[in-house]
């Protein structure tokens, strides 16, 4: 464990307040402004060292579900960073960014043909945006057919953002339970279908790992009722190549780019989450599309039943280029690998597990499995939590944990297709020896992180957001 | 591995998937790294970038230098490859610089806390529309009617669950809020109001100020940041949030995004903020630690009634503000935003010395940018300079109608005497 | 801090030094980072480099594609901004590093020791040629004529102090060692004796093997380092040292600098051996460690009577090699190896279509490039060549006059059918 | 302290070798290679994992004495990874290259006037490679004039390349003590002074961080007795602005670009080297050389007189690239200014360790002082290797130690500019602490370090230098 790390505001600014009358209209003018100036050598020391407390995929395994944390290829970043991708305005005229645009519209053709949609816009920041600009679409389909349906119906195993997305766009939430075997329980599905149902939100594989095998089933019994289906495109790494959310009935989808198309994560972002659709409902995807013109591609804004925008501009351009980069690198044979090599190392390292940890549901898993430490915690009161905590000293990135809370402490893992299976050993090792390790020791963990456990309660309790906060209670409590 | 697990071919790890549905994918062959850099290369050089054609576009994203330290950071791949924060003990680094951010930030607002980043500018007004939303009853949201068609549209759209009306306020003849307009509209049922300064005109608004006395509703204001070194913070003029886009602090337009999303807002009012935030605290060993927090608030606990879904933001851009806003420093800052103000200062002379141009048509104080009304089409314009080799200003036709004849004219310190000349001349030469 | 040490202004610090001797600096004043970058940008513009304009030029550096992994390694700066590793403890990594490059290059080479660099390949022959009057006391270093003017001036320059006079022995029809001259010239006054392959015409040589049974004095084999995933180890064909340029495994041109000096040797000779090597040791704990070894050959120990005066080498660019050998790996350095061979025959086969031309001049197996006799001074065609945006290949009358008309053509896999046709159809069109 | 790194090496190879006949000439076909290939995931786990173990200026203080352990700024990185930097090659034709023409010749003349000299080549490699040019061109020029003269006066405390490069060059070492003031013995150097002496090389300040005052009365009696007098520029970053070595007396000198000019030392290299010399001695020097031409700049290879090539090249382009990029962004003042900062820098560090540490000879100090641990050698048993190997433990690179030999249980200290107060008062606090502290623990330093002491004895009688080697050797102890 290392010393406290300084903050950068805790150095000094120097007295006064530099002349800047004349630049802002009179009685505007700032006097005061605490922001220190760092030179160089010392700023970078300071960037470096917090780097260095940082854990990425860079730096070892990163099984965390869900979240698809493949490696980031250098190349793709090499090309993000030319100007001719950073140095572009999105006001442009279109004659000065055929480059950007034709990337765009190759793109879109890409994911069309991975997801088996008609048409995609690339305009979402992020997955959850995606779905955000989907419930809108759906939203806008249903108005245009003068139908009122306001609720959006999500399984219990979904990720929190898309019953948040829904809720933002003004649905009502019907939550409905999954079946003993960890899918969509249909008659919950019946039951809670009906004419006021907009869509339906789903992932497939769903995020137990399990392929919803009566998609086909589902579908029709949504469409019957005249709501839309969508499909949550996180888990699109499990089935490249091999179905698509086309084939499988679904009417939207969202991707994220920083996911199966190993974009970096950026410790928390940016990402990109394009949205596909079915070409009837290709009209209401957000302005600008890219459009073919006789000089060229160029964009088309007139599009009156469009949702219109979802962001400021064009969408994450410097993503997009990197996904695109990796999707010619891998090409639709590669692709098609990627999720084999996903699922195959999923299924090897549950296999591993199984014995050591409990692994609940049926096999065969997709890309990610969940297995439980309930077992653990009531003979030796070790949580998922702590497991999670004591797999930080044998350099491994946890699982995702507490999720889905369908299962009880639960670990979620997705090794992806970039662990060796070296490494998936050792992750199995790892896991297994703190299941049958000294209870006190792993209560205990982390040992060897930066810092020890850290407290998140007095965290929420404080809610110190800032240094001028920090400092006006520090000054509050002398 | 395939003994192991029992399966002699990969594909039986498939069977779960109905014939029914399975499907090829209609996508070429793989090519190898040096092919796919080739490749792009070829595609990319279609584009004429900013430092080929030279580029007089702004409207909240901006070509500024880039201190090569700031990507140095950024290209860290501690940083760059690891996910949201979720495991405090390993992510020290992230949490640091993204509380290191959130503290820039509130400074530079004079508000006591700020979220660690939302998509853009557009999107954070979006949010911010929708938290006055959560904080008050009212039922309209006032915004100004000098917005691109990109905010309004996406204000709309983020209003769309909440049942609360956007209604516009008009300008007046200095470009700044039209008092008497908006006096108007302020009712009891109003849930928010919205104004910027610097504003879609380039002008720094002395009338924003004015606004907290004209209602007890949530006052959002809209920021450049960087004006900001230069300006009373919002927060002392009795913002209860401030939104802007922080693209300018170190971050290329890449065609427009990712963007900065900044959102400052008042300790008060933290349970009710949208979006991830980083919070101080301690180890076991009572040391300082960081951690992400109040995640209750987030769609990954509270789902349904999350104050927003937002899940991935851009907090490496928060990384890159973050190592900008230090390197530069109060002092840096200053004296950069002057800068900025001096460029476009020489430029709106240049401009208004041709005949038949209009240059500022609104009599005030700019920042980056100002409104040149022209004799002709400013779509027309920008053209005939693209065959020149240069990149004109934003036509504001297809967003402030009223103002068809009039282009957004926006220089930065990366404009040279030499650019802006050459700019003017070929104007003059085509008007 | 001027307070402590008790002094009133910097200047102070400088009372030392004589006012006889005090002098201004003249230069102008410093510019911000963003006006340097603007001003080197400016100047680099007068570039027109190998993407611009495609490049016939080889002769040991070679525009091959870098994988972006290996930039990504070398830009970590930990190992960019360290120093020699003097200090085991915080240095195993570039440590490490380094004995994988010598463990790569020992492999490639079929040798037991490497150092790990020299500054290029010209500079690790003169060394080679000096390691040969240690080991051995002949009055003659015998190295072929068909070697850069570049060479050859450091091979004289390197023997100088060593009393060692060089002698250079020619080539035969097919552009290999001429074994009737050689064999004439070998005697017992022999110090050390060089051959190459590929050599200065690209043509890998089958006599190179040969050479070990001529003579006992020590047989240094030149080498590229790409063309070893095919060829025969030297150590296996009975080499004492192998020299070459690495610059080809990960490295830009860079106008020439830094190369990388490959050196390997037997073990047996480890203790004559110039230039830093890493050694595998242990730590206290008995764990596996590095440092650098066998000092006491070195300047900084032996002084006056060091192997080498070398100090700073180019350790960084050795690393860039470990990064590229490990990222193509035994498969990938063979297919890369064998399409810079396809590419370097297409090429062939093309220019021998045109009239006039002899391509290649010498009927054998080539790499990278070959000669082509032309009825015009190449030097002229180049001139022309420039004109239609192409650079071609070195005039050879500069350092084998004998060959006056001929200019060696160099392609790698950087150039694809188009640039190659294209550059054909010039060639065609100016003869 | 960390599990060891695997090597590269211990992965397999796929068995059998790919066919290659065809390839190479009949006989000569490869049949075995041991080089495994490490897909990029693994690849970059392995060599950023390898970086982590390292320290380098951007890890924190690195008061490396003679090293000049500047910080090294990232814009100059940036600059020299454009591709009309690296995609360069030295012999295109001169109107391709107008560019890096351009750099050169500017740098030859801003390095003019920074030395004082009149003539630039910036064409070896690194220091001690210019050190050989120089003495090649004091053979040459001594030539010419048909002297023969066969020695080269060197003070014991010149740094070992200075020595080496004058032996490489056939010369014979006269080697003269350090008077009692730290300066050169001008009454040993008269004595040493013959008319067989080729020159004198010094540093000024010398490697103790003293100024030769009596530097102009030295190049006085070097000159009358027809010798020239040779300027190690390793030095140069203690004086610029303030004096020069031109101004000095010298006839030739060598840069190093990657000390004075804040190149990146690259774990030990790139450098450049660049040597200067006075008018007389321009016809010497390294061929081609940059000239003006009706087209614009343009080689010259005919210069009859040049000593001709020490490297196959131009030099370390990428490198001269990036000491322009610092030249021009310090400027004239700026430069001065790094010069008095440094001597500031070390001389504050000096004063607060002194008491603690023996620091001979008098005052003042320019750029870097030497440090003794005689007294905590007697007194403790600890040696300059030890405090060396405890300060790992602060996170502080150690000094240079055990050089100059003249100075017993020396430790090195040059803090350079970039150091803050704050930074070097750590650096105090540290070496105080360790000079107090309990020997024991300084002994068995560093605890704290990726490794424990290293074994350097071992490493010499074993002499291990690859992985070939390595395995033969546990092959033959079975
Ligand atoms: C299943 C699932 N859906 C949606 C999302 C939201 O995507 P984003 O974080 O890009 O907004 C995630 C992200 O973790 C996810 O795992
Ligand atoms: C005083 C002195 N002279 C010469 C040199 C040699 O320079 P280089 O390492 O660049 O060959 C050094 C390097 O440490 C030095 O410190």
């Amino acid at each position: 464990m290392r010393p406290d790390r300084r903050l950068i505001m805790d150095r000094p600014v120097a007295d006064g307040y530099p002349d800047v009358s004349g630049y802002v209209p009179e009685g505007m003018e700032r006097d005061s402004l605490h922001l220190p100036r760092v030179e160089e050598p010392e700023l970078l020391r300071h960037y470096i060292a917090l780097s260095r407390d940082n854990f990425g995929t860079d730096s070892g395994p990163y099984p965390l579900g869900s979240c698809t944390m493949k490696h980031n290829p250098k190349y793709a970043d090499r090309l993000a960073s030319l100007p001719s991708v950073g140095r572009m305005h999105h006001h442009m005229d279109e004659g000065h960014a055929q480059g950007s645009l034709e990337i765009m519209r190759r793109m879109e053709r890409a994911l069309g043909q991975i997801s088996g949609m008609d048409a995609i816009s690339l305009q979402p920041s992020a997955g959850a945006h995606g779905e955000y600009a989907a419930m809108l679409i759906v939203r806008a389909y249903h108005a245009s057919r003068g139908e009122e349906r306001d609720e959006v119906i999500v399984p219990d195993s979904a990720h929190g953002t898309n019953p948040a997305s829904a809720a933002m766009a003004g649905y009502r939430l019907v939550e409905i339970p999954s079946g003993e075997d960890g899918c969509v329980d249909l008659e919950a599905l019946e039951a809670a279908l009906s004419d006021r149902t907009a869509a339906l939100m789903l992932t497939n594989p769903n995020t137990l790992g399990i392929f919803e095998r009566r998609v086909k089933e589902l579908a029709a019994m949504v469409h019957a009722k005249g709501a839309l289906l969508y499909y949550d495109g996180a888990n699109l790494n499990a089935i490249m190549g091999k179905t698509s959310p086309g084939a499988m009935g679904f009417d939207l989808v969202h991707f994220n780019l920083h996911k199966t198309f190993a974009t970096p994560h950026g410790g928390g972002g940016p990402g990109s989450g394009p949205v596909g659709v079915k070409a009837f409902l290709e009209e209401f995807l957000p302005i600008p599309r890219i459009v073919d013109d006789t000089h060229g591609l160029a964009l088309d804004w007139a599009r009156p039943k469009s949702i219109g925008k979802v962001n400021g501009a064009m969408g994450n351009f410097a993503i997009i280029l990197r996904a695109y980069a990796y999707i010619l690198r891998q090409g639709g044979d590669g692709l098609k690998e990627c999720s084999e090599r996903a699922v195959l190392n999923s299924n090897y390292l549950k296999k591993r597990l199984e014995g050591h940890y409990e692994v609940p549901f049926a096999d065969p898993r997709k890309h990610e499995f969940v297995a439980s430490a309930r077992n653990l915690k009531k003979e030796k009161g070790v949580r998922a939590l702590d497991v999670a905590k004591r797999m930080i000293d044998h350099g491994i990135h946890p699982p995702t944990i507490y999720f889905p809370a369908l299962v009880e402490e639960a670990l979620m893992i997705e090794p992806t297709e970039d662990e060796t299976m070296e490494s998936l050993d050792r992750i199995a090792d790892v896991m297994i020896s703190i299941a049958e390790e000294d209870p006190a020791t792993v209560l205990a963990a982390p040992h060897s992180a930066p810092v020890g456990r850290v407290d998140e309660s007095k965290a929420v309790k404080d809610a110190v957001l800032s240094y001028r906060r920090m400092m006006s209670l520090r000054e509050g409590s002398r | 591995m395939m003994d192991y697990i029992g399966i002699g071919f990969e594909d039986e790890l498939f069977k779960d998937v109905p014939e029914e549905v399975r499907c090829h994918l209609p996508l070429p062959k793989g090519i190898s790294e040096r092919e796919v850099s080739k490749e792009i290369g070829r595609i990319l050089s279609k584009n004429r970038h900013a430092g080929e054609v030279p580029s007089f576009l702004g409207v909240g994203c901006y070509d500024h230098y880039i201190p090569a330290a700031v990507d140095h950071v950024t290209s860290r791949s501690e940083f760059y490859t690891s996910y949201t924060p979720y495991q405090p003990e390993i992510s020290q680094g992230m949490l640091q610089a993204l509380f290191e951010y959130q503290s820039h930030i509130c400074e530079l607002t004079g508000l006591d806390a700020a979220n660690c980043s939302m998509y853009d500018g557009a999107t954070a007004l979006g949010e911010a529309a929708r938290m006055c939303a959560r904080l008050n009853d009212g039922d309209v949201f006032l915004a100004p009617r000098s917005l691109t068609r990109e905010k309004v549209s996406v204000l709309r759209n983020y209003l769309i669950g909440t049942g609360v009306e956007l209604e516009l306020y008009g300008w007046d003849d200095d470009g700044g809020v039209d008092l008497d307009d908006l006096e108007g509209r302020v009712t009891d049922g109003l849930c928010g109001l919205y104004a910027e300064t610097p504003n879609l005109f380039g002008v720094i608004d002395a009338r924003v100020p004015l606004l907290r006395a004209m209602t007890d509703a949530p006052l959002v204001v809209g920021v450049n940041p960087l004006t900001l070194a230069l300006m009373r913070a919002p927060g002392d003029m009795g913002a209860d949030i401030v939104v802007g886009d922080g693209q300018c602090l170190g971050s290329p337009m890449n065609y427009g995004g990712p963007g900065l999303g900044l959102f400052a807002c008042r300790q008060e009012h933290v349970r009710k903020m949208p979006g991830r935030v980083i919070g101080l605290t301690e180890d076991t060993r009572g040391g300082q630690a960081f951690c992400m927090t109040l995640q209750t608030r987030e769609q990954h606990i509270r789902r349904g009634r999350a104050t927003s879904n937002i899940c991935t933001n851009v907090a490496l851009v928060a990384v890159a503000a973050a190592v900008f806003m230090s390197y530069h420093g109060r002092d840096g800052l200053i004296a950069l935003a002057k800068e900025n103000i001096d460029r476009a200062r020489r430029l709106m002379d240049l401009v208004s010395d041709i005949d038949n141009v209009q240059s500022p048509v609104f009599d005030n104080h700019h920042f980056n940018e100002f409104v040149v009304e022209l004799p002709v089409k400013p779509e027309k314009i920008n053209c005939i300079l693209a065959r020149k080799g240069l990149q004109g200003g934003l036509p504001l036709s297809a967003h402030v109608p009223e103002l068809g004849d009039c282009m957004l004219l926006a220089t930065t310190e990366m404009h040279d005497d030499d650019t802006q000349d050459r700019f003017v001349s070929v104007l003059r030469e085509v008007l």
